[in-house]
């Protein structure tokens, strides 16, 4: 499923150049951005930049799920769309402006939003899954799929002037699960129309994904498994600390867990978590 | 025992909006030996302010807080029963959903 | 010189509901947003992920300095450019994509290159200056033009897989000169189109140079003065160090410094770095 | 004595493309204390393999290379006087100017 596996043309070798200057990356960085795939789930504040550098840096095929629509309160932080898509769905405005950056690149569209009953088919088709959603049990929804697929999960999250990036299931390291085999209580649950975010902050870990997807596509690096990296933006702090490794008990990723695709299929996480997967589209108010 | 707590993710909500406490925790019963278990317990009367649930669920975090002692996951230390020295930094961190 | 001071329209408290909802942020932070002014100099790796935001944050009235055309070679890293604007001015391309995000923001197109005969007259009209600029006279040019007027300076830097980022002339903190009073040897200075750059790097510092802005633009949290952050992408490690404050001996921002507006309009930025403060734009060679 | 030695912004490559080093460095003349000084002059001689014009200039770092003794700029330790303890990390990064 992964891009045609070929070499680079003389445009590539002259729109990459600065990337084929990089003693670490180089000719073979390329060609393994080139020759992998990336799914970005979410394009709002996380997806945005993500997204944006993903098509930049090259990668072959770039998949984007979302259900949403553009509105304008969301374009303080989400810099992919323009005032222009306001109504209009976030993966064709997302995809447009992808394709606009890079045309040598391929950009799939899944106007959906991600369930039990159409993940495993999506995530299937990616090498690398980049969890820019926004609410809890997409993000063990998510998680839960990648180990299922064996696929490696860049997460990140902002709210307020917070954030926080890991990867997920890579490795031998750690699934969500692993992490927080417990969902919190509903109302430990900010959301960023309920609380607020600045809209630079989820564009810095957004970014971070984007890096931390690059390094796993191209094996260039030490990607940030096992380690957490928390951002506060108010006092310019960053810490990047050492998480618990997988976890023998967890039961997505555990030793005796037998957690399969049809599981999968069957668990209920909106009842687990106590949580909506998604709300519909917001109608304009304006 | 001089410790620096630091509180993140929401949770300093609970106590004051303040982030980061340079608190200064005397040992229970006389004993040289403070863990985190007594920590928790030390924090939840000291500096949980409002809706102590938000903080602890029975006798540790509610699910969905990290702890970090000295910047590593206190699941690698022991837990509640890890024990802390003079200057540590604990961290209690809320997972965060948002994009 | 500032945007016109009023309030925030209808339109505008919808746009802007997430960073009105922040406890620190709130109505009065996007007034003083909307109040205030910020320059761009360079619309480029740094430059491209500060406008998008800046823009998309409400900054009232944004400047963009650069005398480049975009090329091609740009596109993996200067993501506010699509290709259909190659070969022509970044400072219009930039400008318009600026103005398709936040059409409620004043944009400012500088397209000229910032030398001692234009730097005072530019930087005069604006309450903050990002420097996302490449090279070393330049850097020098721009501190010592911000010391002059009085500006605090927004400065990051990214090469190969590392940046660097802080405030100079803040609140009492150091100048570029203060940490840099001997410039280093041109064999020292690598530029991007040497020794190459991992596309999102100055994405992820561009992003933070855009943060540190704001925070100063609305005197929300600690900005990043007498601080200096080191990121290394490969290792995915940040270090943020304390660095030294102003200099009683710096020859721009020192006690018995007389750095004048006179002598900044003479100074040799170029005779004193060894080093041309800017390249003519290339001619594309496809 | 042992020390973390780091090299960034470009100057790994002097030294054979490593970042960090973990050294210990022999006290000179039989004291107990090492100075700044002193470890510049051992970098030069054990860790920098070529164009050492790049690294230093006269007794102390070339223009445009900042020193942090443990996260703190030496300018605030005292420079080349600053004086090392054990398990100190020592960076040593040149200015980027690239954008
Ligand atoms: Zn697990
Ligand atoms: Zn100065």
């Amino acid at each position: 499923d992964a891009a045609p596996n070929k070499g680079l043309s003389p445009e590539m070798i002259y729109r990459y150049s600065r990337h084929l200057l990089l003693p670490n990356f180089g000719v073979s960085g390329q060609e393994n951005l080139f020759n992998s795939s990336i799914l970005v789930v979410g394009a709002g504040g996380l997806g945005s930049p993500a997204l944006l550098y993903l098509a930049a840096s090259g990668v072959g095929r770039l998949g984007i799920v979302d259900h949403d629509l553009v509105e304008l309160n969301n374009m303080h932080r989400q810099i992919i769309h323009t005032e222009s898509y306001i109504g209009q769905p976030k993966v064709k405005s997302a995809a447009s402006a992808c394709r606009s950056l890079n045309s040598s690149i391929q950009v799939v569209r899944h106007q959906e939003a991600l369930r039990t009953s159409n993940a495993l088919e999506i995530l299937t088709k990616y090498d690398i899954i980049v969890d820019a959603t926004d609410n809890a049990p997409t993000r063990y929804l998510i998680s839960d799929c990648c180990v299922v697929l064996g696929k490696p999960l860049v997460s990140g999250a902002a709210l307020g002037l917070e954030g926080q990036l890991t990867v997920y299931n890579h490795n031998g390291g750690p699934c969500y699960r692993c992490l927080f085999p417990t969902p919190p209580p509903t109302t430990a649950c900010q959301r960023c129309a309920d609380s607020g975010v600045l809209g630079v902050v989820p564009g810095i870990i957004g970014c971070l994904q984007a890096l931390e997807a690059i390094k796993i596509a191209t094996s260039v690096g030490e990607p940030l498994s096992g380690r957490m990296l928390l951002f506060d933006a108010l006092s310019a702090r960053i810490r990047i600390v050492k998480i618990r490794g997988r976890s023998l008990q967890c039961e997505a990723c555990g030793e005796n867990s037998k957690f399969t695709q049809q599981q999968f299929r069957e668990f209920d996480y909106e009842n687990f978590t106590q949580t909506p997967l998604s709300v519909s589209p917001l109608k304009l108010k304006l | 025992m001089k410790l620096t707590l630091e509180f993140g993710g929401g949770l300093e909500l609970l106590c004051d909006s303040k982030k980061i406490h340079n608190v200064n925790v005397e040992q229970q019963n006389g004993e040289d030996k403070l863990t985190m278990k007594d920590l928790l317990s030390w924090v939840r009367t000291n500096l949980i302010k409002e809706r102590p649930e938000m903080f602890m669920k029975g006798d540790t975090v509610r699910p969905g807080v990290l702890v970090l002692v000295n910047d590593c996951d206190w699941e690698l230390s022991g837990q509640l029963s890890t024990s802390l020295e003079e200057k540590d930094v604990v961290v209690f961190i809320s997972t965060l959903h948002g994009g």
